[in-house]
């Protein structure tokens, strides 16, 4: 399985957000897309999992599940962490492993967010950390082969980022692949990286 | 199927539950149907004769005003991205976004329909009436007003423009909701001709609603 | 004890009535058993009350 | 017990504790009493038998305004004195106060059915009464849909204490509204002179309501506590995960 993108553009309200992307991702590979803010990261993440429309260049997924689009192969870990406060650890969990095609164990999942014994408890006494981690455990809790992350150790702390990078090593290994946009490191070894953001663009011709 | 069958789960639960918009459909509907007398003044004859008309207005302006939340709630932490990247069809996701709604507000409206038909003194044999018409024209309302619903979410506007740009597409169901409801009680026109074209306004909207809600969210969202 | 020509209507207001108070009795009664059944199991987790920790030194 | 004492939910709650069984013997025994001397009681010669309906749609709708007065109180207990248990006492009464009202509501329609031949005739008092149930819904609507009590409680106490000033000019206006456009004149609902023999069961009947009201609003204000208290835990759980 290979992800590859050709002189790829993005246009978001006028404005011409980055143009000429190339890459190319490969099974057990990673990917860290860097840049200042308004470079584009976020575009880019979701424009492979089938959010934003590109305006031009090509995308394309060799040897995926053939009537499957991209984003429906991928998981994108946005910035917000699609938790509902009414609902229950366990409840928001169970839905989104049962609505995006489940798989994987939610018990399982959610220990290795470290959630198990708040399971019953309402979402909305979690903390920011403890809901970036509810999101995070529904990489775990549907396996697919593409993890899109947008900044994915925002708002976890040292223990949360360490455990994120055994989570993301153990998918590399299997065979995944990962782009993920961030500032800094990620604790993520062995990636390539995507520079985005040099060429000024003006509004979009 | 059991994607859906989640979604439509969770959002009913998520209606019902604290912070949820269950009722508030229905409390609204009770609050216009109340009011309207103190405008007209306690007359019987006259309140039974635009009993009707005043239970339409209602039920319109409630399921209207409540569907503005629909998306908006999803697109704010998130999920809508979510269920746009899940494996079931968006516009079947809309459809039972859609439903859960109807079930949590339009169905409640149909319910006390008739007890508010006493406050109105319409009489509970051409009630029966009157409430068929509701369960039939309030799912039309719901998926009519999806469109609106789903404007307020590409173009983060708030609900009372929206509610103005969908009203004009509710007439329809409005003027055979309530001709039917009429022929009813007052009765020169039969109850079947009306009663089928408003059924035949939900069915259209059925479809009508989700393709064009689904693709102002694939084209509108960034 | 003849109800008289509109019995029908004072047996339904009564009835009315009784249905309102048990209802008011009923989720009284249920919400106070749930609220303590979750407070036990809160309690068995070991979570306490500062001020119950105060008092057990 | 001075009335700071109180403010302890851990001392309130053992006082209730201790004082629901003896309120709610004392309540069914006032209902025994009541009943039996409605029932005894003599018909009215103009109403006949249905004067009968009047032993509960007057208590209920003296209960329903004292509901409003007791959160309006608390509304002040949250406002001015900052006084803990004045939210939970308005959020306990809030549903109860609701409840009475619409027993009012349907008592006082199924007793004017027979006099008006018809269920519902914007009988200024009824209409009154429908306002105060429309907003009582509000209120619970409001506790309903705001998931942090701290916040709920001073939005509550405001739009209660604005409710109490509110409500003598609906009944003045409902009142006015209702005589402009009347056509017929309609016998006014229990106004005129109760007969002693009437009034005596009414009086034990209003005591056994508000024995009722009293005994369900102490037990609402303990679910409450005990509500708050499940939150704080689990707030404690989350934080130290």
């Amino acid at each position: 399985m290979r992800l590859w993108a050709e002189n790829l553009a993005c246009v978001r309200g006028g404005r011409r957000v980055f143009a000429g992307v190339g890459f190319a991702v490969g099974a057990g590979e990673a990917l860290l897309v860097t840049g200042r803010n308004g470079a584009g990261k976020s575009s880019l993440l979701r424009l492979i999992a089938g959010l934003v429309r590109h305006a031009e260049g090509r995308l394309g997924l060799d040897a995926g599940e053939a009537e499957l689009s991209i984003g429906e192969q991928a998981h994108y870990l946005g910035h917000q962490d699609a938790v509902k406060p009414s609902l229950s650890v366990a409840e928001n969990l169970v839905f989104w492993s049962a609505y995006l095609g489940g798989g994987g164990s939610c018990e399982a999942a959610l220990s290795a967010a470290g959630l198990s014994e708040l399971a019953e408890l309402p979402a909305a006494y979690l903390s920011a950390g403890q809901k970036r981690r509810l999101s995070i455990a529904r990489l775990i809790a549907v396996p697919r082969p593409i993890w899109l992350l947008d900044e994915p150790t925002s708002a976890l702390d040292a223990s949360a980022q360490s455990q994120l990078a055994a989570l993301m090593r153990t998918h590399l290994d299997g065979g995944g692949m990962i782009l993920a946009a961030a500032h800094g490191s990620i604790g993520l070894e062995r990636a390539r990286e995507l520079r985005l953001g040099f060429e000024e663009f003006g509004p979009a011709t | 199927m059991s994607a859906l069958k989640a979604l439509l789960i969770r959002d009913m639960k998520l209606a019902f539950r604290v912070g949820g918009g269950a009722l508030i459909g229905a409390l609204f509907f009770l609050i216009v149907v109340v009011l309207t007398p103190f405008a007209i003044g306690p007359d019987l004859a006259l309140l039974s004769r635009i009993g009707p008309a005043i239970l339409w207005l209602g039920a319109l302006l409630a399921s209207l005003l409540t569907l503005d939340r629909l998306f908006a709630a999803d697109y704010e932490d998130g999920s809508l991205d979510l269920i746009m990247t899940g494996r079931a069809q968006l516009e079947l996701a809309i459809l039972t976004k859609a439903l859960a709604h109807w079930l949590t507000t339009g169905l409640p409206l149909v319910i006390i329909a008739p007890l508010l038909g006493l406050l109105l003194n319409i009489d509970l044999a051409a009630m029966k009436y009157v409430a068929l018409t509701l369960l039939a024209g309030t799912p039309a309302l719901t998926f009519i007003g999806l469109i609106g619903a789903a404007l307020s979410v590409t173009l983060r506007r708030g609900g009372l423009l929206l509610a103005v740009l969908v009203l004009p597409l509710t007439i329809p169901v409005l003027i055979f909701g309530v001709a039917a409801a009429n022929s009813a009680i007052i009765g020169p026109v039969p109850f079947g001709p009306p009663f089928t074209i408003l059924c035949g306004l939900s069915l259209a909207s059925l479809v009508i609603g989700p393709l064009a809600a689904a693709a102002a969210l694939r084209h509108g969202l960034e | 004890m003849n109800l008289g020509a509109h019995a029908d209507f004072i047996v339904a207001a009564y009835a009315v009535a009784i249905a309102l108070t048990v209802a008011l009795i009923a989720w009284v009664a249920l919400d106070y058993r749930a609220q303590r059944r979750i407070l036990l199991e809160l309690e068995q987790q070991g979570i306490t009350r500062r001020s119950q920790r105060e008092e057990k030194p | 017990m001075s009335f700071i004492d109180l403010a302890n939910p851990t001392r309130f709650l053992a006082l209730v504790q201790r004082l629901l069984p003896w309120l709610a013997a004392a309540t069914v025994l006032a209902f025994a009493a009541g009943l039996a001397m409605a029932f005894n009681a003599p018909d009215d010669y103009q109403q006949g038998a249905t004067v009968k309906i009047m032993f509960l749609h007057v208590p209920a709708a003296w209960l329903s305004m004292f509901g409003w007065a007791l959160m309006s109180m608390a509304a002040l207990g949250t406002l001015v004195w900052r006084h803990p248990l004045a939210d939970v006492a308005a959020k306990a009464a809030a549903p109860i106060g609701a409840a009475f009202t619409l027993m009012c509501l349907v008592t006082g329609s199924l007793w004017g059915r027979p006099m008006w031949g018809a269920f519902w005739v914007w009988d200024a008092r009824l209409t009154s009464v429908l306002v105060l149930f429309l907003m009582y819904l509000g209120l619970m609507a409001l506790y309903w849909t705001t998931e942090d009590p701290a916040r709920a409680s001073r939005a509550a106490a405001i739009l209660t204490l604005v409710g109490a000033i509110n409500l003598p000019v609906i009944k003045f206006s409902v009142d006015w509204w209702n005589t402009l456009h009347q056509p017929a004149s309609v016998i006014r609902l229990g106004a005129p002179a109760i007969h002693p023999a009437i009034l005596t069961p009414l009086l034990v009947m209003a005591l056994a309501f508000a024995l009722l009201f009293l005994t369900l609003h102490l037990a609402a204000m303990r679910n409450e506590i005990l509500r708050r208290r499940v939150r704080t835990l689990q707030l404690m759980k989350a934080d130290n995960a």
